[in-house]
């Protein structure tokens, strides 16, 4: 029997209005690393171990070129990965036990918006302050936009990253692109 | 009509004519003009009617303190009612109509109020309209209602877009005058993020209005200077046209900024803005307003603030009137007349209580001192002035100034009080700011242009040190102090005519003295009863005056009396500014199933379920009604096999070493000792011992349970684990995440379900024994693709759910549909499920709506005794087990013809259908194409022990009553036989 | 209002849903014999002071973490923000 | 003075200068036989009826403020009597019945306004809860009418029927709802109460109880110790200060619930209509200003002002049902505190301390609340038992599980 055809969130959109540009990403999987109760040095050992990484804090996300890993909730991390097809799996070959490991790359949906303009975009949408000196390069923020909960990261100067609900993709991607054609 | 009152000089563009209508009426005016400029300068002089005498009114000042000009703005759908003529930028094309009378504005039949007034004296509405009885609803109150209110809406959508937004800022700056520009000066050079805002399209404040000198430049081209200067900062914001309407907790600001009020069309932009502005500190620079004097008629059309008379000659190059004559108890007085002079208005004559003047002479001006204005006369323009020393003037302007009150609003919001201060007779900021609040310039009493930019700069250097910037000592703009001595002179007494204090709603000084007369005697009271400051204008203009004739009333002074506080907003915001960009489709988010895709091209109907669009039924070419398809659908799921999208329930990821015991205390049933592959049945409580939710929560390995909640309470529960994990149970070992996204599942029920999934899974065992009831299992679909088996049934039928990740959704719906081709295989949408649901007696939100408990449902016994679960104490209250309490009961129409309804209550034969009668009620119901009648679920007092009785289901406000048969709650193969066959 | 979480900085607290007093945190045991009683009072019975008060909040658009709030009811300052788990730990519900 | 079209006339003719205090401003007593603490809407209610229909005599009403300052000063005033449970609807009726005949009992004109609340239906689950409400409210003997949509396009065209999200489904009228003039309901009521010889006193704050082994006989205040028989606190929005002099804990936290009015408009919305798929609800007052609110702030406040997003949260959901309010301009807004109790539902009993009685946790509803409760809580001052319709409004139900929990959200006041 065939092997089931996957879809994305978005089905891979791509759209410039203005200065701004929006591409949805879709490359990566996403599995939550919950830290058992009082191990989280035995932990970051262990990522700095296996990804070279160091722990990600609650404001800063940390990463390489295959890599992001944000601290999501106190004792969660959320790590971004080059997509492969059973995450949980390839995960606990490196990790092993030191983390329960939840499969999360379907529930969100990715947004990249970038643009000169991108931030003034942004400003109709997103309470946190994304001034450069305050937001920095990787910082990132779990809040709220137009009622949706969502993370943003700073991947550049005026480029971020915006992770929604998968099931609200569409709803997200509508508030996304209506702050931007409001400020063109 | 042309501009015969323009005159030269101002900041309107003479090259750039605008066109615009008032009252139909074509007028021009120039870029830069208010509309109320434009009417000035076209010599319009009556522009409205007052509220409750409907009295002739004119432009009365030049701000957005403006109590009588407010005109209906455009048309049509556009239509925008009480506008203010004096804040509105004129466009070409704008059109504005004047509002509150019957007939024209010239002729209003509503002004014959004006001749009752004797009657309609304060509170006169409290002390009559009592008889007869009905005719309060049926004529007095409709008559009223009429005649009140000012302005209309069209009735119409409104069909402009708005948005809103989010701004950060080291200090914001409200208003741009003298204080405002030296603070923002000051602040910008120390490198704060600034944000200044003013109401005004043209910043500068007074400075545009009045002619001062500042470091040796004029006070308009100092701004210009500064401006620029302001403009090349990179951590200032300027925003035009950006009103601060009100101070909220932790240094947040609201400001509407207007986009595109300001053109004839908005371009498909969003008119309005609505920033939420986040300040670490915040200055009010907001100036002050100027108010009135109370004398006899002193509201005709063409008695103005004597700042409005000077900003309409000196801003906007128009003369007020042909002859003009000033009444002033303060020194700002006599600078009006002094720039009048100098732009050649013709004054005739400066009336001042005081017994010395400022000044020797001003050529021309007559100077009147020791004298009031006491009377006034011509019925819609002000013809001729009466004087207390027995004097006539013929004037056609009167400009007055009683003062100025410092505009303290916005240090009042979160219940400061201002004080008085008796030197410039008015209110000053008290101690008790909003934190991170600081007020300069006028607005802080500095009344003088020396003290007001000397105070901005100082107040904003000071808050740069506090906030840790050092602060290059920039220069302080000079300019020197002009007098502004004041005499406190509130009105003119000594006559039997109304005197104006608040004049859009018409409340005179004989209104507060019957007020005082009557114990109407605190602020509070007084405002309540004479509705004095409840207008368009919060009293801007009128509070200070009224409070002041209250305490000679009283024989107190003016702070004994009391002060008056702001609420917000500062000036009137449009509902759709507050309300924000989305109001239709995106109004809340939607949710779609991974199925979404498919079950549209199946022309599904859809509802709405918490956000979610769920497939309500899927449509056959030869259904005739809904019910068709949903009969359709369950039938043949009862008969061979369907399917159903279940992806909205709740799923949570429950892992960690102590994910047992911590469900053993969510759960009231018990949950340590579930099998790793079992699933099983869990009944979850409040802490108040109320039922909750219920759901499966499936074991897969020692340490990882995944707990299915219902789609309404998926964010409820979840929360509440969260307080328990954390709050409750701070050490266990157990770790949440919601994975409702994650996994597309389908519920696939029916005879044949086993046979059509066995075409799908990757080798499992499905046999009975293999996979039982109640059984889970990872497992892999259609050759690898990962995913979850559950042995569940919601429908009472053999049945499996199958999830993988939501990617994969629609491919495996098609799937799932093509195995299941040699079946006839149905999907089923929410009202087939409902329908099966109810046949089985299985409960849902319509049951479990917050005020029933397992006893109520029946299901006390899942409430195990031998441990403390959540809810469990309290869930044994003496009432709350009581044998007379409701139980959950199935309900069958006696008549197989009948139809029942939800919401019916229960009654017993023979007796009336009262409260004390009320035994009970219907929470679901369905037509059962299996029992091939109506059927449903209610709750009965002793419901478990009265199967088989007959009772009436009455259905008072549908007029409906008939006869149903109770029975077991569980219709439906009662044995559950089917579910693990 | 901003809630100045101790992990994240300061937050709208629109991003936070309001439960209430901190004592609920100190939840009676079950099996106790005047179990009825306690639960009683830990369930339905407030100080509701006009003044200072503990009380907790939940970060439901953020990073999930249940708070305890030390505001004044009266003017809406708020003194101090701590995690409730710590908190928690600290009023004695470690195992 | 007795008001009538007559007196307003006379005193119009002789320049309105002969117009008497409403009620006199008399010193307090060293006793009276009965105390009520709090000078608002219920509080002066329950003078007038306890004078007038229960022939008490000796009363006093101490006020910390001016009368009326409480939340009866600032509310959006809608009476209506449309609740489900049977510890509620019935005492909501009685209390629309008095409200039918308030002005001639007052005589004075509180500008009773029927002209109905319409709570609109979005889902088949919400119209039927409504169906399950409109027959209590007939059990009860109160109006109600389910409407269907073609109904409501007829009472109210300018509603968004189509809304892609929300479409009006159905409706639950009840006719003789409407709403109030708010500050005229304590005046009526003070000056009838005046009459019947309750002294009425302002700016009396009361800072503590006078106890006698275990009994209450009376209260301390700023204007020294008064006695009394029997004293009855009703001072919703302090009930938790209040009783905290006499060592209570109540099942109650106070909330801030904001509320909204607009410009003066010329008529435009015709009763009461409240928003099923939003926080909102808004009526239009004889002024002409749009009257209209939505939810609790949802944290515990004194501090009578609320915040942001639930004034947007309110006028987003105005504008989903009836976008045409867009271009209204919104004038003031402004927050009271709520006795939010733990049901949602209020108390009228004995305390257990002797000579002390309670009234409060009158949550948002204390308005249309205000008749009955005063009436029923006169009945318990006069005759030491509940009246029967506000049997179940007991402190006590909790520890018996007899909630009254309209909204079924269980013990968390702000979800009430």
């Amino acid at each position: 029997m065939a092997r089931l055809s996957s879809l994305s969130p978005l089905n891979g959109y791509q759209k410039s209005i203005g200065s701004i540009n929006l591409c949805e990403i879709n490359d990566y999987s996403l599995v939550s690393l919950a830290i058992p109760q009082d191990t989280t040095k035995k932990f970051a050992k262990i990522i700095k171990d296996e990804f070279d990484l160091a722990m990600p804090t609650s404001v800063m996300s940390k990463t390489d070129k295959k890599t992001r890993l944000l601290m999501t909730q106190p004792d969660q991390i959320f790590s971004i990965i080059p997509r492969v097809d059973n995450p949980e799996e390839d995960l606990s070959k490196t990790i092993g036990k030191a983390a329960y490991m939840t499969d999360q790359t379907d529930a969100w949906v990715v947004l990249e918006i970038s643009g000169a303009t991108s931030r003034t975009a942004l400003e109709r949408i997103c309470q946190v302050d994304l001034d450069s000196n305050m937001f920095k390069l990787n910082a990132m923020a779990r809040t709220t936009m137009e009622h949706m909960a969502t993370i943003i990261i700073r991947t550049d100067v005026n480029t971020f990253l915006l992770m929604s609900a998968s099931s609200s993709a569409k709803s997200f991607l509508h508030a996304v692109e209506l702050s931007a054609k409001h400020i063109s | 009509m042309s501009q015969l009152f323009r005159i030269n000089g101002g900041l309107t563009d003479r090259s750039k004519p605008i066109n615009f209508t008032f009252n139909n009426k074509q007028m021009v005016g120039y870029e830069g003009d208010t509309l109320a400029s434009a009417l000035l300068a076209n010599g319009q002089r009556l522009v409205g009617r007052s509220f409750k005498y409907h009295r002739p009114r004119g432009i009365f000042s030049a701000g957005s303190e403006e109590p009588n000009a407010l005109v209906q703005l455009r048309t049509g759908a556009h239509q925008e009612p009480n506008t203010r003529a004096t804040v509105t930028e004129l466009f070409d094309g704008l059109t504005a109509t004047s509002q509150n009378h019957r007939g024209s504005l010239g002729f209003d039949f509503m002004s014959v109020t004006d001749l009752l007034s004797p009657f309609l004296s304060a509170g006169f509405y409290y002390k009559t309209f009592m008889w007869p009885k009905a005719f309060w609803e049926k004529i007095y109150e409709p008559i009223i209602r009429s005649s009140a209110g000012l302005g209309s809406l069209s009735m119409l959508e409104d069909p402009d877009k708005y948005d809103k937004g989010f701004l950060h800022c080291d200090l914001l700056i409200a208003g741009s005058g003298p204080s405002g520009l030296t603070a923002a000066l000051a602040a910008g050079h120390a490198g704060l993020r600034v944000i200044i805002a003013d109401e005004d399209y043209v910043l500068g404040g007074r400075l545009l209005e009045e002619d001062h000198n500042i470091d040796g430049i004029s006070g308009q081209d100092w701004v210009l200077q500064t401006l620029a200067e302001l403009t090349e900062m990179s951590n200032v914001r300027i925003l035009p046209r950006t009103t601060i309407y009100g101070a909220y907790d932790h240094g947040i600001y609201g400001a509407l900024e207007r986009k595109t009020d300001h053109l004839a069309d908005s371009g498909d932009k969003p008119r309005q803005v609505l920033w939420r502005i986040y300040s670490k500190r915040a200055m009010i620079c907001g100036g002050a307003t100027e108010r009135s004097i109370a004398f006899a008629n002193n509201d005709r059309p063409g008695i103005m603030l004597a700042g409005a008379v000077r900003a309409y000659a000196t801003r906007y190059g128009v003369a007020t009137g042909n002859k003009v004559a000033i009444f002033t108890n303060n020194d700002s007085g006599w600078q009006t007349a002094l720039e009048l002079v100098a732009k050649g208005v013709n004054v005739v004559a400066i009336i001042d209580p005081r017994d010395t003047a400022p000044r020797t002479h001003i050529s021309g001006v007559a100077m009147i001192m020791g004298a009031s204005v006491c009377n006034t006369s011509g019925r819609k323009a002000l013809s001729r002035i009466a004087l207390s020393n027995g004097q006539t003037l013929n004037v056609d302007c009167l400009a007055v100034s009683g003062g100025w009150s410092p505009n303290v609003h916005l240090t009042c919001h979160q219940r400061g009080r201002p004080v008085w201060n008796d030197t410039i007779a008015g209110f000053v900021p008290g101690g008790d700011l909003p934190v991170g609040q600081f007020v300069a310039g006028a607005a802080n009493g500095d009344m003088t242009l020396g003290a007001a930019l000397k105070s901005g700069h100082k107040t904003a250097t000071l808050i740069a040190k506090d906030l840790g910037f050092t602060t290059n000592s920039s220069k302080v703009a000079k300019a020197d102090d002009e007098n502004f001595a004041i005499k406190q002179f509130w009105h003119v007494t000594g006559h039997k005519q109304r005197a104006w204090i608040d004049l859009q709603n018409d409340v005179t000084t004989k209104d507060i003295t019957q007020s005082q007369a009557e114990g109407f005697r605190s602020v509070e009271h007084l405002k309540r009863y004479t509705t004095l400051g409840m207008a368009t204008d919060q009293g801007k203009t009128s509070n200070v005056l009224g409070l002041a004739v209250m305490a000679e009333a009283t024989g107190k002074t003016i702070p004994e009396t009391g002060t008056t506080i702001f609420r917000p907003p500062y000036s009137p915001v449009a509902i759709g500014a507050f309300g924000g960009r989305e109001r239709g489709q995106h109004f809340h988010p939607t949710r779609l199933t991974p199925s979404h895709k498919w079950a549209k091209e199946q022309g599904a109907e859809f509802v709405e379920v918490g956000n979610w669009m769920r497939a309500q039924w899927f449509p056959k070419s030869n259904d005739k009604t809904w019910r068709d398809s949903v009969d359709r659908e369950v039938k043949k799921t009862r008969t061979s096999v369907g399917v159903c999208d279940v992806s909205t329930l709740g799923k949570i990821d429950i892992k960690g070493r102590d994910a047992a015991e911590f469900l053993n205390k969510i759960y009231s049933n018990p949950f340590a000792k579930v099998p790793v592959g079992r699933v099983r049945y869990g009944l979850m409580l409040r802490e108040d011992g109320i039922c909750y939710d219920d759901g499966t929560t499936a074991r897969l390995a020692e340490d990882h349970f995944v707990m299915t909640t219902t789609t309404a309470n998926a964010v409820l529960v979840y929360r509440n684990m969260e307080f328990a994990r954390q709050c409750l149970f701070p050490d266990l070992d157990v770790h949440l995440i919601s994975t409702t996204d994650q996994w597309a599942q389908f519920a696939i029920a029916g005879p044949n379900s086993r046979a059509v999934l066995s075409k799908i899974i990757d080798k499992v065992d499905m046999s009975n024994d293999g996979f039982p009831f109640m059984a889970c299992s990872n497992i892999t679909v259609c050759d690898g693709t990962p995913g979850r088996l559950f042995r569940i049934s919601f429908s009472g039928e053999l049945a499996y759910e199958v999830a993988v990740p939501v990617r994969y959704g629609d491919a495996l719906i098609r799937e799932i549909i093509k195995a299941g081709k040699e079946f006839d295989i149905t999907p089923y949408g929410t009202e087939a499920l409902g329908v099966m649901r109810i046949e089985k007696g299985h409960v849902t939100g319509a049951e479990l709506n917050g005020q029933v408990t397992a006893f109520n449902v029946n299901m006390n016994n899942m409430i195990s005794i031998k441990k403390d679960s959540i809810g469990s104490v309290l869930s044994r209250r003496e009432m709350m087990i009581a044998d007379d309490q409701i139980r959950l009961v199935g309900v069958k129409t006696v008549e197989l013809s009948d139809s029942l309804a939800s919401g019916a209550h229960f009654v017993a034969k023979g007796e009336k259908p009262t409260t004390k009668n009320d035994q009970g009620w219907i929470a679901s119901v369905c037509y059962s194409p299996h029992f091939e009648q109506h059927i449903g679920l209610g709750f009965l007092e002793r419901g478990h022990e009265r199967h088989g009785e007959i009772i009436r289901a009455w259905d008072g406000v549908r007029g409906t009553d008939i006869l149903v048969e109770i029975v077991s709650a569980h219709m439906y193969d009662p044995e559950g036989g089917l579910q693990r066959g | 209002m901003i809630i100045n979480h101790p992990l994240l900085g300061p937050r709208d607290a629109n991003e936070f849903v309001h439960l209430g007093d901190e004592s609920l945190i100190d939840r009676p045991d079950g099996m106790a014999d005047d179990a009825a009683n306690k639960f009683h009072n830990y369930m339905y019975l407030r100080d509701n002071p006009a003044g200072k008060y503990r009380e907790l909040w939940y970060h439901d658009a953020g990073d999930r973490s249940w708070l305890v709030v030390t505001r004044d009811t009266l003017t809406h300052e708020i003194f101090d923000v701590e995690l409730a788990r710590d908190v928690a730990r600290a009023r004695g519900r470690s195992k | 003075m007795r008001y009538s079209a007559l007196s307003i006339l006379k005193q119009g003719l002789t320049g309105n200068k002969s117009w008497k205090p409403v009620w006199r401003e008399p010193e307090p007593k060293k006793s009276y036989d009965y105390i009520i603490v709090g000078g608002g809407g219920h509080g002066l209610a329950t003078a007038h009826y306890l004078a007038k229909i229960f022939g008490g005599k000796n009363i006093a009403v101490l006020e910390k403020g001016w009368i009326g300052s409480g939340n009866i000063g600032r509310n959006t005033t809608i009476v209506r009597s449309n609740y489900v449970l049977d510890g509620n609807q019935p005492f909501y009726e009685m209390s629309v019945k008095l409200w039918e005949g308030l002005e001639q009992d007052l005589n004075y004109n509180a500008m009773m306004s029927q002209r109905g609340i319409l709570n609109l239906a979005h889902s088949d689950g919400q119209r039927d809860a409504y169906a399950r409400r409109g027959n209590a409210m007939l059990m009860s003997g109160a109006d109600a009418e389910l409407l269907d949509r073609d109904a409501i396009q007829k009472m109210c065209p300018f509603l968004k029927f189509d809304n892609e999200r929300f479409p009006i489904k159905a409706g639950l009228l009840q006719r003789r709802a409407g709403t109030a003039r708010h500050d005229a309901v304590a005046w009526g009521y003070a000056r009838s109460a005046d009459m019947h010889g309750v002294d009425i006193i302002q700016n009396c704050e009361v800072t503590g109880f006078q106890m006698k082994n275990g009994k209450c006989i009376g209260v301390q205040t700023n204007r020294g110790p008064i006695k009394a028989k029997k004293t009855a606190v009703c001072v919703a929005g302090s009930s938790s200060r209040v009783m905290e002099k006499a060592g209570m804990r109540l099942p109650i936290e106070s909330h801030v619930l904001q509320a909204f009015v607009s410009e003066g408009l010329k008529p435009t919305i015709p009763g009461v209509i409240t928003y099923g798929a939003g926080h909102f609800y808004i009526s239009q007052s004889d002024k002409g200003g749009l009257v209209f609110g939505g939810d609790l702030d949802g944290y515990n406040s004194y501090a009578q002002r609320g915040n942001l997003p639930v004034v947007e949260d309110v006028c987003a959901g105005g504008m989903s049902i009836m976008p045409m309010i867009g271009r209204a301009r919104l004038l003031r807004m402004w927050g009271g505190v709520m006795d939010m109790s733990m049901d949602g539902s209020p108390f009228i009993d004995k305390t257990g301390i002797g000579g002390l009685y309670f009234n409060g946790g009158w949550c948002y509803g204390g308005f249309k609340a205000t008749p009955a409760s005063g009436y029923c809580y006169a009945h318990l001052l006069a005759t030491d038992t509940p009246h029967e319709n506000a049997s179940q409004m007991r402190l006590d139900r909790f520890m018996r599980g007899n909630m009254i929990d309209e909204k079924g959200a269980g013990a968390q006041p702000n979800l009430h």
